[in-house]
C-alpha cells in the first residue's frame, strides 16, 4: 500500500496539575499564596458550602424547595475558581457552583430563594456585575464572552486596568455548539476570559466517555488555538493556581484559557434524580476516597494546622450562618403577583396595562390562576 | 412492562407507543439526552433501551442542535428517527434544524428526500421545576410551513397521536404536557392503533359555548365545564390535539350550536394559538359569533419562576371568568 | 458619509441612524459577518468601521449562535451592542439566546442586570435571492415575552425607529425589509431625533376600509389603497412599526370609522401577526366590525425559491381581493 | 515567580500532505490510484467545473439565474472529493461544488435550475441519496452524521457493506456550533463520515485570520478526538488521497476523520459580492500562481500527457457539454404556481385545501400575487 510523505505541521500537549495527591500529600511545593490562612479559609468556605448543599437538599425534601442541584464532592472548585476573582471581575455561573457563591458574596438566603421558585435569589445584591446562575446548558460561555468584550473595551477605552471574566459549566457542557463558538471567539479575539470545565464524570446519567471521544476535555481549547490545562479538581491548590494563573495573563493582555478541573459528582445530578438507576455504589464509593474535603483536611493535619478542637469551632460557627441564612430566607416577605410585570422592561409598556390590571384586580379579588 | 389493558398514566402510554413502534418498525430509532440507562427525566423511555438494545435507544452527548440535526439526516435515508428533547425550554437551539431543514427537505426536493422525524418535548408547567422548565412556546412551531404541532391530553390520546407521528411521513413536533404525565390513569390497549392527526377531539358536548383547550389546560377546562354545568350552563369542550394543521371545521360545528367561544393556553397570549384560532373563527363564522372569542392565557410576560407560576397559569377561575364574559356578552346581544 | 437633507434611501437611513449612535453613545458597538471593510452585504453598515474604528465595529467569526450571545454579555455590563444578523433565514439559530436570555436577563435578576441589544435583520423578499433569504418569520419573534419587535417601512422611519431601538433600555429585535431597501428615497435630516416605539403610524386617512401592513408590503398596501381611491372608496393605510407590543388602539379607533379592515403580511398565514391582528380587534371592537377580519398573506407554504415567489407574495391584486371581500361583507350587512 | 511542575497528559500532531508543487512538479511518487486515465478525467471534470461556473456567472449578469456562487480556483477539492465517493456513499454538500456535483451526476441543468430560483434543481436525477445544497452554514455537517449513522444501522442491522457520508463546507463554517457537535458525535459514535473543509481562505470578507486563532483548520478535529489531515487543495492528487485514505478507514469500521484543504477563492465570493472591497489585487494575483488546473495541466504536459490538441478537443467537447446543457435547462416548463403545495407534505393536509384551491383560483383569473 501507498504511504505518502506527510510533513509536520503542527503539535500539541496537554499537561496535568497536582499539588495535593488522593490522601493529600503535598507532590511538589505549594505556590506561595497557599497560606495556611488561605488554606483554613479554603476549607472553611468547602465546608461551608457542603453545609448549604445538604441542608438545601433535605429542604427539597421535605417540600420546602424545588429542584436543587447539590456540588457534593466539587467542594474544591466552586471555592477555588471563586477565590480566585477579584472583587470587579465578572463571574458567568453555572448552576454547580455553591463554593463560587459564597466567595462572590452571593448570600446563601440568595441561593435559596433562587431554588425556591423566587427571582430575588437572582438579584445578587453583593456581586451586582456577576451574570445570575445559567441554566441553559453551556449558553453562559458566550455570555462570558461577550463580558469579557466588555471589560477589554472598557479597558481600551478608558485605561482602566484589565479585568477578566470567568465562566463554569460541567463536561457535558463541552459538547454544545456554545462552548466551542464562545472559545473560538475568545481565541481569535484575545479576549480576557476563563472558561473552567468541572469534569464530574457524568452529564446526569451520560458517562464523560458518551459524551467524547477525547482523551482529556482541555485539549477541546486546541480547536480555538487556546491555551489549555487539566488540573486535579480535587485539589483546591491545583484548581486555584490553574485559574489565578489564566487570570493573570487574562489581565496581562494574553487572552483566553481553559481549565479542565477532574472531579466526581458523588451526589445525584440534582434532588430530581436517582442516580443509583445508572451508575454503581462501587464506583461512587471509589470516588469518595479522594473527595476535596477529606483531602485537605489531611493535609492541614499533616501539617498541624488542623485538629479536632478548631473542626467543632468551625461547625458551630457554620451551623450559626446556616442558621441565620435560613431566617433571612424565610422572613422574607413573598413577592407580589404583579411582579411578574414589573422587571420584563424597564417601562411597562402600554399595551401591557390592561394585563397588568386585570393581574391586580383578579389578585384583589382573590382568584387564584 | 405496561400490562395490556391496565389502566396506564399518560407518560406510561407514551412509553408504550415507542416500544410498540421499536418492536414493529426497524426503521424506528430514538435519542435523546438521558433516555438510556436512565430511562428519561420523567421516565418516558424507562426500559427501552434494556429492551430494544443500545443501537436503537442510544443517549446522545448534550447538544439540542446536533439532536435536531442528527434526525434530518437520518430520516433522509429512510430511518425514523425519534428525537427527545429533555424539556421543551432547551429546544430553541433545535429551531434552525427543524425549521430550515426537516420541515423543508420535501419540499426543497421536490419530494425525492423527506423527514418522518418525531420530535419528542416534556412542556408545560406547574411541577415547580427550575427556570426554563415550564415553557409552552407552541405557537413559535405552529408558525413553521410543512411543520406538525401535535399535543396530546390523555392517555389514550397519547398512545393514538404519538404512533400516528411516528406512522407520519412528515415531520412532527409532539409536545407532552407533563403536568398532568401522572395525573389520570386509563387503559390503554397496546393494539397499536393510531388515533387520526389533523382532527379535534370534543371531549364534552354542550350546547350554550365552546371552551377549547389542549394539553394540561384540558384538565382545568373540564373542569370549569363541569362548574358552569352546576349553574345550568352545558359547555362543548374541544381539544384540536394537532395544533397544525387546525381542525377548524370541527371548531365551526360547534359554534353553528354555541355562538361563542373561549380559547385557553397556557403559553403567553400575545401570537399564541388563540389568536389563530380567534382569528379563524372569526373569518369563518362571523355570523354565528355573538360574543367576541375570548382567551384564556398566560400574560405576555416571563413564565415566572414556581412561587408566582399559579398567578401565570389560566385556572379554573379565570376560564369561568372568560366564559361569563362570552356569555353575558352574548346575552347583551349585539349592539 | 450622507449629507443632511439630501434624499436617501431606507439601508442608507439605518445606516445614518448606526452612524449618530456611534458618534453620540461611546457604549454602542456594532458587530455582525462582514459589517467591516465590506460594509454589510447591503451596505448597511458602509464607512463605519473606516470611520469608527475596528474596536467599535466588528466582523465576527460565522456563527449567529454566538453573536445573539455575546450581545447578551455586553449588554450585562453596561455597553449598548448592535448586532446584525446577515439575513432573517439565518438568525434560527440564535433564538435561545435572543428568547432564553436577552429577553429574560431584566426580569431574571429583578432589574439587576439588562439587555439594552439591538438586533437587525434584513428581512422579508423579493429579491430573486437564493433559498433561505426571503423570510418573515417577525411572528416567531413578536410571540417572546420582554422581546420589542420593531419594523420601519420608509427612510425616515427607519432612521427615527433605529435611533429609538438603540436608545431603549431593553432588547429590541429590528426588521428591515430588504426589498425596500433601495425602493424610494426621502430627505431624512440627521439630527438624532428617534421616533416613539410602541405607535402605530397612519400613512393614510380613509373613512371607508382599513388596511394594516408594515415593511415592504407597505408599498403594495398603499398602492392598492389608491386603486380603490379611484373607485371612490378611500383606505385609511395603518403600519403597526412596532409589532410588538402593538399599538392596538390606533387600530381600533380607526375601525370606529371604517368598521372594516385587512391585515397584509409576507409572513405565512397559520400563527402571524395577522391572527394577533384579528384577534384583538375582534376582541375590542366586536361590535364595531361589520366584516371579518381579512388576512392578505402568503401561504403556508415553504417560501419557494425566486421563480415561485410572487405566487406566494401578497401583492396589489390580492390585497384588492381583500379589501373587495371585507367591503361587500359590509354591504351585506351582518345577517 | 512559582512555577508548578507539570505533567505530560497528551500529544497531538497535525501533518501536510502535497503531491505536485506550486509548479505542478510531482513532490513525491503518486498513490496508485492516480493514473494517466484517472489524471485526464479529473483535468477534464476541472475544467468543466470552471466551465459551468463562467457560464452561470454569465447568466447571472444577464439576469437570467439568480445568486451564483463559484468555485473560481478550487476546483480540485470539489473533483476530487466527488470522485472518492462510491455510488453508494452519500455526499452532503456544501454550496461551493461544482466539480464534486459533477462528479456525483448531478446535471448541469439541475446547478442552474437551482440557482435559477427552482426547486427542482435539487430534485437530483442521478444521485438520489445525496442530500441537496445547503445554505444554512455549517447545518450539513450534521446532517451527514446522521446520514453516517443511518448507514451504520443498515451495515450492523442488514449485513450489507458500511457506506460512507462526506460532507464539505468552507473554512468559516468550523466557527459554528453545528461543525464542532458534529465532529464531536462522529467521533464519540465513531461515524463513518468524513468532513471535508475547503479553506479558501475567505468567508466573504472574513479573512481566515479573523475566523479562528488556530494555526490550522485541521487541529479542530482535536477537539473531538478524530484524526485530521491538512493538504494541499489545489493539488487534485493530495485532496484525492486524503478523502480516499479517510473513506478507507471508515469503511473499515475506523470512525470520521477531517480533512483541511488549502485553497483559494479567485472569484468574487458570489455573484452579489464584489471582493476588491475587502482583498488586494496583489493577494489575488499570487494566488492564481498556483491555481489547480494550470498546475495539473504543467505536471500532465511534463509526464508527456497533455498538449495543445487534446486541449482544443476538450475544448470543443466541453462546449457541446455545456450548450446542450443550456437547452436542456432552457426548454424545461416552468413549474405550475401550486407546485408550492405538492411537495410541502406527502398528502396535503385537509386544511390547505382552502388555501390551495384560493391560489389555483387565483392562477386560473390571471392574478398576479
Ligand atoms: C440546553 C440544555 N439541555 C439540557 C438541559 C438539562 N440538563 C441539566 S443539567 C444536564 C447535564 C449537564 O451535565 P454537565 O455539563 O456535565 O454538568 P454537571 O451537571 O455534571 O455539573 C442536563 C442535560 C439543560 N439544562 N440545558
Ligand atoms: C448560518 C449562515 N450564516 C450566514 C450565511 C451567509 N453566508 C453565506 S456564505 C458565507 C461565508 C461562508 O464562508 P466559508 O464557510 O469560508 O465558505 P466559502 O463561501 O468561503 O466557500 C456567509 C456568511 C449563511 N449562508 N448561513
Ligand atoms: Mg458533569
Ligand atoms: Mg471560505
Amino acid at each position: 500500500m501507498h504511504k505518502p510523505r506527510l510533513q509536520l505541521q503542527a503539535s500539541f500537549d496537554i499537561a496535568w496539575l497536582q499539588y495535593l495527591d488522593k490522601q493529600g500529600r503535598a507532590t511538589q511545593p505549594l505556590p506561595e499564596f497557599a497560606s495556611p490562612d488561605w488554606l483554613a479559609h479554603c476549607y472553611r468556605q468547602m465546608q461551608l458550602a457542603r453545609l448549604v448543599d445538604d441542608r438545601a437538599v433535605k429542604l427539597q425534601r421535605t417540600g420546602r424547595l424545588g429542584t436543587y442541584p447539590s456540588s457534593l464532592g466539587q467542594e474544591a472548585i466552586g471555592v477555588a475558581v471563586g477565590n480566585a476573582l477579584m472583587k470587579e471581575d465578572v463571574y458567568c455561573p453555572y448552576y454547580r457552583e455553591t463554593g463560587a457563591f459564597l466567595e462572590r458574596g452571593v448570600l446563601i438566603e440568595e441561593i435559596l430563594a433562587n431554588w425556591g421558585g423566587d427571582e430575588r435569589g437572582q438579584n445578587f445584591q453583593h456581586a451586582p456585575h456577576d451574570l445570575p446562575i445559567c441554566i441553559p446548558i453551556a449558553t453562559q460561555a458566550l455570555h462570558a464572552a461577550g463580558v469579557a468584550f466588555a471589560l477589554q473595551y472598557r479597558h481600551r477605552q478608558q485605561g482602566t486596568p484589565l479585568q477578566v471574566a470567568v465562566t463554569s459549566s460541567g463536561e457535558g457542557a463541552t459538547s454544545k455548539g456554545d462552548f466551542y463558538e464562545a472559545m473560538n471567539l475568545a481565541g481569535v479575539w484575545k479576549l480576557p476570559v476563563v472558561f473552567v470545565v468541572n469534569n464530574n464524570q457524568w452529564a446526569i446519567s451520560v458517562p464523560r466517555t458518551a459524551q467524547t471521544a477525547t482523551q482529556t476535555i482541555a485539549q477541546k481549547a486546541i480547536a480555538a488555538g487556546i491555551p489549555a490545562l487539566q488540573v486535579d479538581g480535587n485539589d483546591v491548590v491545583a484548581v486555584a493556581w490553574a485559574v489565578r494563573d489564566a487570570m493573570a495573563r487574562a489581565r496581562n493582555g494574553e487572552g483566553p484559557a481553559l481549565i479542565e478541573a477532574i472531579s466526581y459528582r458523588l451526589c445525584d445530578h440534582t434532588t430530581a434524580d436517582d442516580a443509583s438507576r445508572y451508575r454503581s455504589e462501587e464506583e461512587l464509593e471509589q470516588a469518595r476516597q479522594w473527595e476535596p474535603i477529606r483531602r485537605l483536611d489531611a493535609y492541614l493535619r499533616s501539617e498541624g494546622l488542623w485538629s479536632d478542637a478548631k473542626q467543632q469551632d468551625l461547625d458551630r460557627e457554620l451551623a450559626q450562618v446556616m442558621e441565620a441564612a435560613l431566617d433571612n430566607w424565610e422572613s422574607r416577605p413573598p413577592e407580589p403577583a404583579t411582579a411578574i410585570f414589573d422587571h420584563l422592561h424597564a417601562h411597562l409598556p402600554e399595551g401591557l396595562y390592561e394585563q397588568y390590571d386585570q393581574l391586580r384586580d383578579e389578585q384583589t379579588a382573590g382568584v387564584r390562576g | 412492562m405496561v400490562e395490556e389493558n391496565s389502566a396506564i398514566t399518560l407518560v406510561e402510554a407514551v412509553n408504550q407507543a415507542l416500544a410498540y413502534a421499536l418492536a414493529n418498525d426497524p426503521q424506528v430509532v430514538l435519542f435523546g439526552q438521558d433516555i438510556g440507562a436512565n430511562g428519561g427525566v420523567f421516565r418516558a423511555t424507562d426500559g427501552l433501551q434494556q429492551r430494544f438494545g443500545p443501537e436503537r435507544v442510544l443517549d446522545t452527548p448534550l447538544a439540542e442542535n446536533m439532536i435536531a440535526g442528527i434526525a434530518v439526516g437520518m430520516a433522509s435515508q429512510g430511518l425514523r428517527p425519534i428525537a427527545e428533547f429533555q424539556f421543551m425550554g432547551f429546544i430553541y437551539p433545535a429551531l434552525d434544524h427543524i425549521l430550515s431543514h426537516a420541515a423543508r427537505m420535501r419540499n426543497r426536493t421536490r419530494g425525492r428526500l423527506s423527514c418522518p422525524i418525531v420530535y419528542r418535548a416534556p412542556y408545560g408547567s406547574g411541577i415547580h421545576a427550575p427556570e426554563h422548565h415550564s415553557e409552552s412556546t407552541e405557537a413559535i412551531f405552529a408558525h413553521v410551513p410543512g411543520l406538525r404541532v401535535v399535543v396530546p391530553s390523555s392517555p389514550a390520546r397519547a398512545y393514538g397521536l404519538l404512533l400516528a407521528a411516528i406512522r407520519d411521513p412528515d415531520p412532527v413536533l409532539f409536545l407532552e404536557p407533563k403536568r398532568i404525565y401522572r395525573a389520570a390513569k386509563q387503559p390503554v390497549p397496546d393494539d397499536g392503533e393510531a388515533l387520526p392527526l389533523d382532527r379535534a377531539f370534543v371531549l364534552r358536548e354542550g350546547r350554550d359555548l365552546t371552551l377549547i383547550a389542549w394539553g394540561a389546560s384540558v384538565k382545568e377546562t373540564l373542569a370549569a365545564a363541569e362548574q358552569l354545568s352546576t349553574e345550568g350552563i352545558e359547555a362543548e369542550v374541544i381539544d384540536p390535539a394537532t395544533l397544525k394543521p387546525l381542525d377548524i371545521h370541527s371548531i365551526i360545528d360547534s359554534l353553528e350550536k354555541t355562538h361563542c367561544c373561549v380559547v385557553v393556553h397556557e403559553a403567553a397570549r400575545f401570537g399564541g394559538l388563540g389568536a389563530e384560532i380567534a382569528a379563524q373563527i372569526q373569518e369563518y363564522a362571523f355570523d354565528l359569533l355573538e360574543a367576541p372569542v375570548q382567551r384564556v392565557t398566560g400574560y405576555d410576560t416571563v413564565m415566572p419562576y414556581y412561587q408566582l407560576e399559579n398567578v401565570y397559569l389560566p385556572g379554573v377561575e379565570r376560564i369561568l371568568a372568560g366564559a361569563r364574559a362570552a356569555l353575558g356578552y352574548s346575552r347583551e346581544g349585539r349592539q
